[in-house]
């Protein structure tokens, strides 16, 4: 039986080893996870802080977005411990008192030559923030940033890719011209 | 081309300019302002005027009278953001060159090129400019850069593009005090900002009220290679007939015999 | 039975087969094409906050006001400031890529001794000895870059307490002495080799002056102003004493050949008319024209300090010599320097770079650029009111390095600092409360008078001002200083049947992107251009665009030969060397 | 070891001893090697290797690719006489022909991908193509055509007397021989297509008057005139290449009727393309060109291209070999046969030669100069690496394979 159909069984044993080679271990092999290095939860700071997006990730008056705040941002609030936990202790070793600035892993890292514009978005597309990040906002936990270990471009979820902008500027007949979204 | 509308709300503009050749002492402030702008990366070791990258280039030309009775002008030729037919646009295999409705720019994109150089054959300016070389910067000059502008990579095409940068930041100043059109004068490329003399002039060609329209409707103003048809958007003017006649009638006798 | 090679090719055929229905060549093929975006040799620019800073470019005399952008702190462009009354906005191309000075190469990182670093302390003592040693008739000079400043007060100062000592300038430092030109009002100019159009006074003042005045260029390169001026006169090398001599007769009426008298005209219809670069061929004709001291003119202001023009020293004079290397624009002619030196002298050169006078220096003590250090741009070459202002750093100074005018108060003993210096000469200036203050940011003039104290003033002055003096109504009418010297005459021989001249010197330092003007765009020749008259050229076997070799007494070089048919036949055009007879072969 | 080297060659024929065949394939092995590396530097260092530049941004290789594209037309050519026009006397070089074509394509699209500054995006020009683009139309069919020639190309392989022995490869080559026709047809229109857009590359550069011609709908006359300039050419590169390799071998390939055939065919196509060709050049001197402002004469007033490069391209390399190839008598006789043949190839040489490289050299600007070009020795390496890999693909094809059917009848 199988001397008789030896070529085709080991044909399909090629091709099915293939196919799991490639659609179970090439993704987690191409991504590397990064964690964070800090445990910062968006949902205990909307709480306690009552803090909303714009307290800490604003425009600037130029327009210009400042992404995500640097050090002393936090220890406007952190100068002393606020709390007792272990790892907010860690935190304020590490950071606050060397006064390091903390090396985020951003998720929605853009490329260089991407010139995505946030007062834009905001002040004129009126967009809410949900629509790009989801609910960061509320999360109580930062997961790991995807990085693609070839193109060096995140591969997280929140990462918007060209085809989600063009999408929607085609629906909202916004400017889809090259550099009107290309630097 | 996958441009289909501008932003909704805004009236497109056509934005040109006008280069006054009686003006213009060939200094090259513009050239060294748009380097420095547009992340352009200085010569490598082996560059020679036709390999290096100057996005705006200023030639001199002469009234071909030996000594001592010689005179020179100097003309600046940058994209001419061809407005009809637009060669480049037009033979780019993989589209990274349009022409932006809502500016009248025409783009090029360095990520999306192969590099086939299809596009600087059919330029009759040689307004494009290839990477021959990996850009390099002397050590710690990375820290200079305009961060407006993505630096571009070895083996693709670049040219002028009335430094977008400057427009992106124009459209957020606007956008931040709520608005959606620029006003005249909001926003100028780096050359215009830069030349001592006040040669160039900056605009909206589609704005009759615009001084850089009231200059290209001049009478001593004309286009470089109008005749092509491809409707050129860089104005140049003079009073000087031997300069005119030099920038615009093709030479008859053989230069290099 | 074993697994033969026939399975082998089976199994793998099986494998590439499924292969193509995975993601893995699909997602290759995209992901090292986006690798092409950001591989190893394309540089990520650094994003923060955008902030704009103003300062004063001290490359040359011009003292243009500057609005830098700046990205986190570190500036990525810099811009002219409009309504700034002496440069009216503008920048030449060395100043708008000042910032990017500090990355040149060459550049002078700690002291050196004969070429070996040294501490500090130990080349402040060598020097300070080393001037105690000094004999009678031998004397201490100081080589000021820029004299009118407040450096060359600490110089003056230090140099009043030993014994015989001269406060010196290079040739060429002070070529209207006490005298600003009135070019709002000019309407002539007969320029003996000036650059009048290219890096004259402030190129903004000039240009916006440009459609008022003729512009009679008498030299014999043509020149970018040559090529440009309304008039150029090719005269032979040297030859600007004789055609001074013949346009002075034609001004007073007597005969003189056809284009001299050709230019008189052309001055006498277009009053008033100033002659400039010439030396004392200019002085001349500025008396006949009574261009001194009258509106259109040149006018006296008050700040004027003199320093003596090395040139005029006394040979083999000078046992202890610090040179003040000029920061980027004009370099020096060290053969004028090395004559005045005494026996086993000692040179010491402050200063940026290891390419200039250094090389001849016993001690080289490290000047930061512009923008590395809080500096000072005196009145502005031309200006006919005195004038100044502060040149904040954008940048950090590297360790080690010490302004000239430091290393001068260390050497003197005085405790204070330059900036505190630079402080007096500001509450000097709200002192006398004269003049306006005009602010770079705003754009806006204020009178002295109206600061509430100099210490507004001064926090003013770092935020970018420029004050600048009101005019005096003195009718002093004393001829210019005899300054400037044009070149002897190059005579030429048998041996050397050509002479070389220079036109347009390129700058001995400057921004890496001056490639593009230099290099790559051919707008402006390199320094190994050599242009002649194609019938020079060819009488000589030359090719165009070919190499050659130019014999100089005492010097030779090889450079690339264009022919022009612009440039006078008999003439080597060559950027940045000294006027002498050569001869050229081709290489 | 001799006899196995023999059972891999064709029943019936001879071919030259090991030893032989390997003196006559390491030189070629050899240029190839050094080929390579000079490819190599260019892919790795990048273009600065070569001695193009901004103003001369096509050189050696876009002319290489032009010429032998054109040259190896005789692949679709013929087999579209053969299949479609039943022109049954073709057989005796088809396969020869579909071998040429497949090196011809095959080294062009290699030389095209070091040609390009970056290889790794070639695939942006099937997924963001730009239809307006001359260039895309040409990718697009060119690697099309590619692969149907590698198809055709199989059975040829599959012939080989050890292929043989494996059934399944048996049964899978008598299936593609049905399927040939249908591949005939797709190849002739691919080619017809691509052969023409490779000639709308310059036709359609409204701004270099050098090289625009006016033409109808989308396509400028070059369009057409590429096309039927390929057709002459590609015959008469086959009757050269089958004459040339008879002579290295010292056999007779084909019936002595067949290149005379091949000869008449690219004299008629010739004499067409060339009449086409002059009154287009009419047409351009006296309107197109002055239309845009460039009185076309002063394009040949710059040396070295003057005038008399028109008249070799038109006359002594155009109307000269089509004159020959149209009279029988001298049809008959082989040396005016192949040197007419050799003419032609020059003729099609010359045509690519002029749109690329002089369009280039010539200025646009009025105050511009006439420029110059020199290949470097990387990009002329890989010039030869083209030919070599050409020579070495032929040469064990022919050892190997059943490149003439007729040799077998004609040597024994």
């Amino acid at each position: 039986m199988f001397q008789e159909h030896r070529g085709q069984i080991l044909f399909l044993g090629g091709a099915l080893a293939a196919l799991v080679a490639g659609w179970g271990g090439f993704p987690a092999v191409l991504f590397q996870r990064e964690p964070q290095p800090v445990a910062f939860s968006h949902k205990i700071h909307a709480e306690k802080a009552g803090a909303k997006c714009d307290d800490c990730h604003f425009l600037r008056a130029d327009g210009t977005f400042t992404g995500i705040p640097t050090l002393d941002k936090c220890s406007g609030c952190h100068a002393q411990p606020m709390g007792t936990t272990a790892e907010e202790k860690r935190f304020m070793d590490r950071y606050v008192t060397r006064n390091r600035e903390i090396p985020w892993q951003v998720y929605t890292r853009q490329p260089e030559n991407v010139y995505f514009s946030h007062v834009f978005h905001i002040k004129l597309a009126h967009l809410d923030c949900r629509q790009c990040h989801g609910r960061q906002g509320q999360s109580d936990a930062l997961g790991p940033a995807r990085v693609n270990r070839i193109s060096a471009y995140s591969g997280s979820p929140q990462f918007q890719n060209m085809d989600a902008c063009e999408n929607c500027h085609r629906q909202r007949g916004a400017a889809n011209s090259c550099l009107a979204c290309h630097k | 081309m996958n441009t289909t509308s501008s932003r909704p709300g805004t009236k497109p503009a056509r934005y040109g300019m006008a280069v006054d050749l009686d003006r213009c002492t060939g200094c090259g402030a513009c050239m060294i302002a748009c380097a420095v702008e547009n992340n352009v990366a200085p010569a490598g070791p082996d560059a020679t005027p036709r390999t290096g990258i100057t996005w705006m280039r200023v030639y001199q030309i002469s009234n071909g009278a030996p000594f001592p009775d010689s005179r020179a002008a100097f003309v600046p030729i940058l994209c001419q953001q061809c407005g009809k037919d637009t060669p480049c646009a037009a033979v780019c295999p993989q589209e990274a060159v349009e022409v932006d409705p809502a500016t009248g720019i025409v783009d090029q994109m360095p990520q999306r090129c192969l590099g086939c150089r299809y596009c600087m054959t059919a330029c009759p300016y040689h307004a494009r400019y290839f990477n021959w070389w990996d850009p390099r910067w002397p050590p710690g000059m990375e820290k200079t850069l305009n961060p407006d502008v993505a630096p571009r990579m070895r083996g693709v095409v670049e040219k002028c593009n009335f430094c977008h940068g400057r427009l992106h930041a124009a459209r957020d100043r606007a956008a931040a005090a709520g608005r959606r059109e620029l006003l005249p004068g909001e926003y100028v490329p780096a050359c215009v900002e830069a030349c001592p003399a006040g040669a160039m002039v900056f605009g909206d060609l589609d704005d009759a009220a615009s001084e850089v329209a009231r200059l290209a409707r001049d009478g001593h103003s004309f286009r470089i290679l109008e005749r092509l048809g491809t409707e050129p958007k860089i104005y140049y003017r003079t009073a000087r007939p031997w300069v005119r006649q030099a920038a615009t009638q093709q030479r008859k006798e053989t230069a290099n015999a | 039975m074993g697994f033969t090679r026939r399975d082998l090719l089976r199994f793998s055929g099986g494998s590439a087969a499924g292969l193509l229905l995975t993601p893995v060549p699909w997602t290759l093929l995209h992901d090292t094409a986006v690798l092409t975006e950001n591989w190893p040799g394309v540089p990520r620019p650094r994003h923060g906050e955008i902030a704009t800073r103003y300062t004063t470019c001290t490359l040359c005399a011009a003292g243009c006001g500057v609005r830098a952008r700046c990205v986190e702190g570190q500036p990525v462009s810099l811009a002219g400031v409009a309504g700034h009354p002496g440069s009216r906005g503008a920048l030449c191309p060395a100043g708008l890529a000042g910032h990017h000075l500090t990355f040149c190469r060459g550049r002078a990182t700690e002291p050196l001794a004969k070429g070996k670093p040294v501490g500090i302390d130990h080349a402040l003592a060598s020097v300070s000895a080393a001037i105690a040693e000094c004999g009678s008739g031998e004397s201490v000079a100081i080589l000021d870059a820029r004299p009118g400043r407040a450096a060359s007060l600490v110089y003056r100062r230090f140099l009043a307490g030993l014994p015989k000592a001269v406060h010196c300038a290079p040739p060429d430092a002070q070529p209207y002495g006490g005298f600003g030109i009135d070019l709002e009002n000019t309407r002539a100019i007969l320029s003996f080799g000036a650059r009048v159009l290219d890096g004259w006074l402030s190129p903004g003042r000039v240009l916006a002056n440009r459609s008022c005045f003729q512009l009679i260029q008498a030299e014999a390169a043509y020149s970018r102003t040559a090529s440009l001026a309304d008039v150029w006169v090719p005269l032979p090398p040297g030859g600007e004493e004789t055609f001074a001599a013949a346009v002075a007769r034609a001004l007073q009426g007597d005969d003189a050949d056809a284009q001299a008298a050709h230019v008189a005209r052309i001055l006498l219809h277009n009053q008033p008319a100033i002659a400039i670069g010439g030396g004392a061929a200019a002085a001349r004709i500025n008396q006949i024209l009574g261009s001194v001291g009258r509106p259109g003119g040149f006018l006296p202001r008050r700040d004027f300090m003199p320093a003596t023009n090395i040139a005029a020293l006394p040979d083999h004079s000078i046992r202890v010599l610090l040179i003040e290397e000029p920061a980027a624009n004009d370099s020096l002619p060290w053969d004028v320097v090395a004559r005045k030196l005494a026996q086993n002298p000692m040179v010491v050169a402050l200063t940026p770079w290891l390419d200039g006078c250094a090389q001849h220096a016993d001690y080289v003590i490290p000047a930061p650029v512009y923008l590395e250090s809080l500096d000072e741009a005196p009145t502005p070459e031309g200006c006919t009111v005195a004038g100044f202002s502060l040149s904040p750093a954008l940048l950090p100074t590297p360790p080690k390095l010490m302004a000239p005018a430091e290393f001068i108060l260390r050497l003197a003993h005085d405790p204070s600092a330059y900036s505190e210096i630079l402080k007096q000469r500001v509450a000097a200036i709200k002192k006398e409360a004269r003049g306006t203050i005009f602010t770079y940011a705003d754009a806006k003039s204020t009178r002295v008078a109206d600061f509430a104290s100099a210490d507004d003033l001064w926090k003013a002055m770092l935020g970018g001002a420029a004050w600048f003096d009101d005019p005096i109504r003195s009718s002093r009418t004393e001829s210019l200083p005899r300054a400037g010297w044009s070149n002897p005459p190059a005579v030429p021989s048998p041996e050397y049947p050509l002479v070389l001249i220079s036109a347009d010197s390129p700058p001995p330092h400057g921004s890496p992107l001056m490639s593009k003007l230099y290099r790559e765009s051919g707008l402006r020749r390199s320094a190994i251009a050599a242009a002649v008259h194609p019938e020079t050229g060819r009488a000589h076997g030359l090719a165009d665009g070919g190499r050659a070799i130019v014999k100089i007494p005492g010097d030779s070089f090889t450079a690339q030969v264009i022919f022009d048919a612009a440039v006078m036949p008999g003439v080597i055009q060559s950027a940045g060397r000294a006027s002498s007879p050569a001869s050229i072969r081709r290489a | 070891m001799p006899d196995v080297d023999t059972q891999r060659m064709p029943r019936g024929v001879r071919r030259s001893s090991p030893r032989q065949f390997l003196l006559w394939i390491l030189p070629w092995c050899a240029l190839l090697a050094f080929g390579l590396y000079g490819a190599g530097l260019c892919l790795v260092k990048g273009l600065n290797q070569t001695n193009m530049d901004n103003r001369f941004a096509f050189g050696l290789w876009i002319f290489l690719d032009l010429t032998v594209i054109a040259l190896g037309a005789g692949a679709f050519f013929t087999g579209f006489l053969l299949y479609i026009f039943k022109k049954n006397e073709l057989k005796a070089v088809i396969n020869s022909a579909v071998v040429i074509g497949f090196i011809c394509y095959s080294g062009a699209v290699a030389a095209l991908l070091v040609d390009v500054g970056q290889p790794l995006r070639f695939w942006f020009t099937f997924w963001h193509p730009n239809v307006h683009s001359m260039l895309t139309e040409v990718t697009f069919c060119i690697s099309c055509y590619l692969t149907v020639l590698f198809i055709e190309y199989i059975p040829i392989l599959l012939k080989n007397r050890k292929m043989r022995q494996v059934p399944s490869f048996l049964v899978f080559e008598f299936e593609l021989h049905k399927l040939m026709p249908v591949l005939a047809g797709v190849g002739t229109f691919l080619s017809f297509f691509h052969q023409g857009s490779l000639g709308g590359l310059y036709g359609v550069l409204r701004a270099r008057p050098f090289a625009f011609r006016e033409g109808f709908a989308i396509w400028p006359s070059t369009f057409f005139l590429f096309i039927l300039s390929a057709a002459a050419a590609g015959p008469a590169f086959i009757l050269l290449t089958t004459w040339l390799v008879s002579k290295i071998s010292r056999k007779p390939l084909v019936r002595p009727e067949v290149l005379p055939l091949l000869g008449r065919i690219s004299g008629i196509l010739l004499l067409a393309y060339i009449l086409l060709k002059a009154i287009d050049t009419l047409v351009w001197i006296n309107s197109t060109s002055p239309a845009r402002g460039f009185a076309a004469h002063q394009f040949y007033a710059w040396k070295p291209f003057g005038a008399w490069i028109l008249f070799v391209e038109i006359v002594a390399f155009g109307l000269l070999p089509a004159l020959i190839l149209l009279r029988r008598r001298l049809r008959q006789s082989t040396p005016w046969l192949v040197s007419a043949a050799g003419l032609v190839c020059l003729g099609i040489a010359t045509n690519r030669f002029v749109l690329t490289i002089q369009t280039l050299a010539l200025p646009t600007l009025p105050f511009d100069r006439f420029l110059t070009y020199l290949p470097s020795w990387q990009e002329t390496a890989t010039f030869l690496a083209v030919a070599a890999y050409g020579v070495l693909v032929y040469s064990l094809s022919f050892r190997y394979l059943t490149l003439f059917p007729q040799e077998k009848d004609l040597s024994c």
